[in-house]
């Protein structure tokens, strides 16, 4: 759960919990988010430089820790703006703010 | 189906936040995210969700427009 | 069949037609088309900047709409250009020229 | 196999659409493509499937020696 | 086997070597590597400018066929480096440098 | 399961052959890698391997922290 950055909601019913639970576990989500991360984070603060050799320099080592864990907030920020825009709700189908599947993440 | 729809979902939730990273992040001086890149996440979400709903709404109409022609 | 802005072609056969029917509204592919669409009209209208708030001013508003309507415009010209060039014959390992498995579409 | 070769061509045509429109397309002020835009999308495309024959022929050949090494 | 570059090794076991074989000459695999290389050298050879005409022009058709033999290169490069350095077995959650899973390819 | 650790470790070589040839080769007038491009590749590849490594050890720790939270 802390994957995506929420808290667990007691309004949410325990099936839909299950189904994201499952969901957000699949390896295939994970993966994805992280090779996200690894290509943001090259992008700000290891590309496109001819590198001058195989190592990653001072700057760079302190780059991609920031990186990482900045990216880690952007992740939560999101998931709580989407978890009270009910997004997760429209975008299963259910009637905008009915429910809080999301907010059992 | 409803799996599927779990998969859109993350795909865009994967989607905003790789986006408004790289919009709103570009000082990795500090690891805690500063207001004015607080603010720009938020914005950048909301921005992102409204233009999908309006692209979203012109591709319905244009969809019912070329099955009704 | 709208989707990919093709018209019907008495030649193709029915079951290739059925068959790419198939594919075509599979979600997947509609999804794709989609995304790509959302992406490239938010790099023309949206992107990059800085947001100032949260909403879609004017100009973006309008940009969007024209955005959708040409990328659509371009899907069809694409599309029509691949069906008068054979090219799914091509993919799909016939002689090309020989049929027009994609004019059914 | 035959959906495979669907799904790849499905894939080229929305890559074909994808960078012919990010190439040909700037100009959002009005809903039509103007001739320019036309001619460029009809160029690009067909440019494109050049491109997309000639790596093929090339990557075909480089596998067909490497091959008999 | 001649895809990724590499030679074969009478260390790996049969086993291995038969999965990864498997795995390598799945259509996915191929058809990913070969879009990536349409891309690339689409990027590097003819794209971005605004096409004059529908033709490769001499310039261009160079290019691309040095371009082809050059990311043909890079791919064995990469595979030499990540076979030497184990990354397969790493990748694969075996002990880093007990076998040489990717010694096989 | 180990299907889909093969299926990672190809995108990771597809993702570093692309991201290598890219910034690396920009010569294409010989068919053969200049030993500037050659030693790029390697550099490259290297620093792509210690960079995933590393975020990858930021991450877990990240989430380690997450759960005793």
């Amino acid at each position: 759960m802390s994957f995506l950055g929420g808290r667990s909601n007691a309004n949410a019913s325990a099936v839909n919990y299950d189904k994201m639970e499952m969901a957000v576990t699949e390896l295939d989500t994970v993966t994805d988010f992280f090779n996200r991360m690894v290509s943001s984070c090259y992008t700000k603060c290891v590309g496109g430089r001819y590198p001058a050799d195989g190592d990653l320099n001072k700057g760079e080592s302190v780059c991609i820790d920031k990186c990482v864990a900045k990216y880690n907030e952007v992740q939560k920020k999101v998931g709580e703006k989407l978890q009270s825009r009910g997004a997760a709700a429209q975008a299963s189908g259910a009637a905008p703010g009915s429910g809080s599947a999301f907010g059992s993440l | 189906i409803e799996k599927k729809q779990m998969q859109d979902f993350l795909k865009m939730y994967a989607n905003i936040v790789e986006k408004c990273f790289t919009t709103c992040c570009n000082d990795f001086t500090s690891k805690a995210l500063s207001s004015k890149e607080d603010a720009c996440v938020a914005n950048c979400t909301e921005k992102w969700l409204k233009h999908s709903e309006r692209v979203g709404a012109r591709f319905a109409e244009f969809n019912a427009e070329q099955a009704s022609q």
